[in-house]
């Protein structure tokens, strides 16, 4: 699913990939691949991940990793950093999901009496951000679905996600609703639909596999 | 990865502006004026245009070749007080002027490349400056709302480029460029120089490439750019 | 004309926070977080403080030693989730919390550098993030309001400095030091390094001395600063 | 009066000197002052002018003057120059004037139907900085004077003067209105009250001369 995501990504974008997951997609783009990687911490232009060893204090992501610059990255102030998301300039970003509703809607940042870190600067990229993109198991490890008719926990934003990819399946959030686009291979078409609890147009046309 | 080459010939970026749009142009007299994205703007000769800009130059120097050619239907300014063309068009009603407290209009500019929707500020609340604009009272007291302003186009001037847009300044040549560079969704930058990437220290960078849409180098400092001698 | 020198021994400039105060720390995690000042605070031992920083470093880390020495009555901040020490303090009621979306803190603490008001942004505004918050329509659309932060102090981590507390940071230990360094009328900063005036280049600094009152080297790069290893 | 003007600048002091007379002023500090000049365009340090022949074409201060930095300069973007000035960094700004009023009221930018080349800088100086202090000439070219009851041309700026250097005195303003500080040598105070289209305090202590 990750390598499936990376795909996602079009020449020439600036990218804002989420912690966990949407932080792996990286490794699937080519090595001289025309693409601009953003951090909310105040990076354009950032490089592979390094181990401690070799890893520059002075340099980490959002997520606190130790990353290395490209040639052409920049350093910026943390204003910048979310004038680059709220103006318009970030073309995509992957984020993680606890609930994704079948409008859209995003619930990735806080579980009541639970998990309430803060927001982070999460609710700008799912608001900001031109493209949203969610990556996430198909299912919480109760084995509960996370695609959902309506959401549950607080929003980060709504009516935002424009595509999601899982474990099992590509979905599109389109006006009505969820859109089965691709599924994993070696998953039955049936099983993304139990899996998700809304409803999933299913394309007349051959469904592909990834 | 590697990040994308944005150089480009001058004339076919500003081909890219249209007959009304909003252009943002930087600099603040001479220094951090886009004198030749200017020029070629006249030879391209989109009209009817709104301009925001510190300043109008000096008569016959920047902006002022683009309301000599009647270009410019309307101006967003500061201060008129070099440019006794552009004055005289105003009052001849030939040129819509509005003028903003100037550091006024440099924070609608950031906002509008903040992405945010307004500030609110108590600049000019007693003056006539103040006519016309919604009052927001806050805990109290009473602010402006000074709405965010974008363009359709932004004129940057720079010293140093590289090929994916990172920008840098030197001295008071900097003044509205790194702002207006936010502000439009399309963001033309003439530099004196393109180095190759990687040889911009990142630390040094002061507008990040990733609100640049073209760059290019000039091939000559015109006598445009040069020292006045008034 | 020479600049003024406002170099300062740490203990002494630290010595001028007093219970109750307002204090905005620098740094996203380790990079930029002026741990040699934060450890001064400490052992000056000011109470009933308020904190604005964008999180809370970790277990053991940077303003969690303020955070254990119980000094700290209010943290205004973004995310917390790298220090479960932290977050118990939180749910147990011994420390206020307030969470601004992390871009919208940036804002907050740069009008308040900036000298206004407030900014009007559609951040949030369908989350509970807008709970309580002053709803300002303009042309149509609504907006929240979200007020400027300033604090009685400003605790900034810079690479180098001069004398007169021209600052430049490096890579991503820049973070919320430039916006913090303009939001407080006492700006104290520590410097990696304090090179003679004049031997920064004035194109280079990221935040002009002007809005700092006193600097001070550090005589050693403690573990605080290094690598982590988690 | 533009050296006695220049004793207002106290050391340590960050300072705008605005276009025309006050810029007068920095010639004279004395060469080891400690001072800060600042500059609307985005500059602190300002060094003594330069001709055109010495000029460097990217450095003027904002009237247009070609300066140069002293050892410690900085150069920033505008919007940060007039946070200098709104946030309380600006211990003093010197400001020509056409009037003054008793209170305080300070218009120096326009003249309806003369003149009205836009506000610049000059409304946020007025407003803002710490401390305002006003050098002009007591009478404009035809002979009316420059202090007055109230003023009759549009304001910069509401009861923000503190004092008015002029050719003739030294002025307060103070809740009572003018206050005479100094004069003129050579100048008497009846002079000065009779250029002074307002009530002008006299304190009982000998008045110095400057």
């Amino acid at each position: 699913m990750v390598a499936r995501a990376a795909r996602e990504i079009a020449p020439g974008m600036v990218v804002n990939l989420g912690i966990g997951l949407p932080t792996k997609v990286v490794n699937h783009l080519p090595a001289d691949f025309p693409v601009c990687l953003h951090t909310e911490n105040g990076m354009t232009g950032i490089g592979p991940a390094l181990t401690p060893e070799r890893a520059d204090r002075n340099l980490i992501d959002a997520g606190g990793a130790y990353v290395t610059p490209v040639p052409g990255s920049a350093y910026f102030d943390s204003a910048t950093s979310f004038a680059v998301v709220r103006s318009g300039r970030l073309d995509l970003t992957m984020l993680g999901a606890f609930e994704v509703s079948q409008t859209g809607d995003l619930a990735n940042w806080k579980i009541p009496g639970k998990f309430s870190p803060g927001a982070g600067g999460g609710i700008e990229l799912a608001q900001k951000a031109r493209r949203i993109a969610v990556l996430t198991t198909h299912t919480d490890r109760a084995g509960n679905p996370k695609l959902k008719q309506t959401c549950t926990l607080p929003l980060s934003a709504s009516a935002c996600v424009a595509r999601i990819f899982t474990d099992l399946a590509v979905i599109d959030v389109t006006p009505t609703g969820f859109a089965l686009v691709e599924h994993a291979a070696g998953t039955s078409i049936e099983d993304v639909t139990k899996a998700t609890d809304a409803p999933l147009t299913i394309p007349d046309a051959p469904i592909p596999t990834f | 990865m590697r990040l994308p080459d944005k150089r480009c010939a001058i004339e076919a970026a500003i081909a890219r502006i249209k007959d009304g749009a909003t252009v943002m142009v930087g600099g603040f007299g001479v220094p951090g004026t886009p004198m030749t994205l200017i020029r070629a703007l006249v030879a391209h000769g989109a009209c009817d245009l709104t301009l925001i800009k510190n300043d109008a130059n000096e008569p016959g120097m920047g902006i002022d070749h683009l309301l000599q050619s009647g270009q410019v239907k309307r101006l967003i300014t500061t201060h008129l007080g070099l440019n006794s063309h552009a004055i005289g068009l105003m009052n001849s009603g030939a040129l819509e002027v509005e003028f903003n407290a100037q550091g006024i209009l440099a924070e609608r500019i950031r906002a509008g490349g903040a992405g945010i929707g307004a500030i609110l500020s108590d600049i000019g609340i007693d003056t006539e400056l103040a006519r016309g604009k919604q009052v927001v009272e806050m805990h109290g007291t009473p602010y402006l709302a000074e709405p965010a302003l974008r363009a359709d186009v932004a004129l940057i001037h720079a010293d140093t480029a590289d090929p994916f847009g990172n920008l840098a300044y030197v001295a008071t040549a900097q003044n509205f460029n790194p702002l207006m560079a936010m502000a439009a969704p399309l963001v033309i930058a003439e530099a004196e120089r393109v180095v190759p990437l990687g040889a911009l220290d990142p630390n040094a960078v002061h507008t990040p490439g990733v609100f640049v849409d073209h760059v290019a180098e000039l091939t000559e400092i015109t006598e445009d750019y040069a020292v006045v001698r008034r």
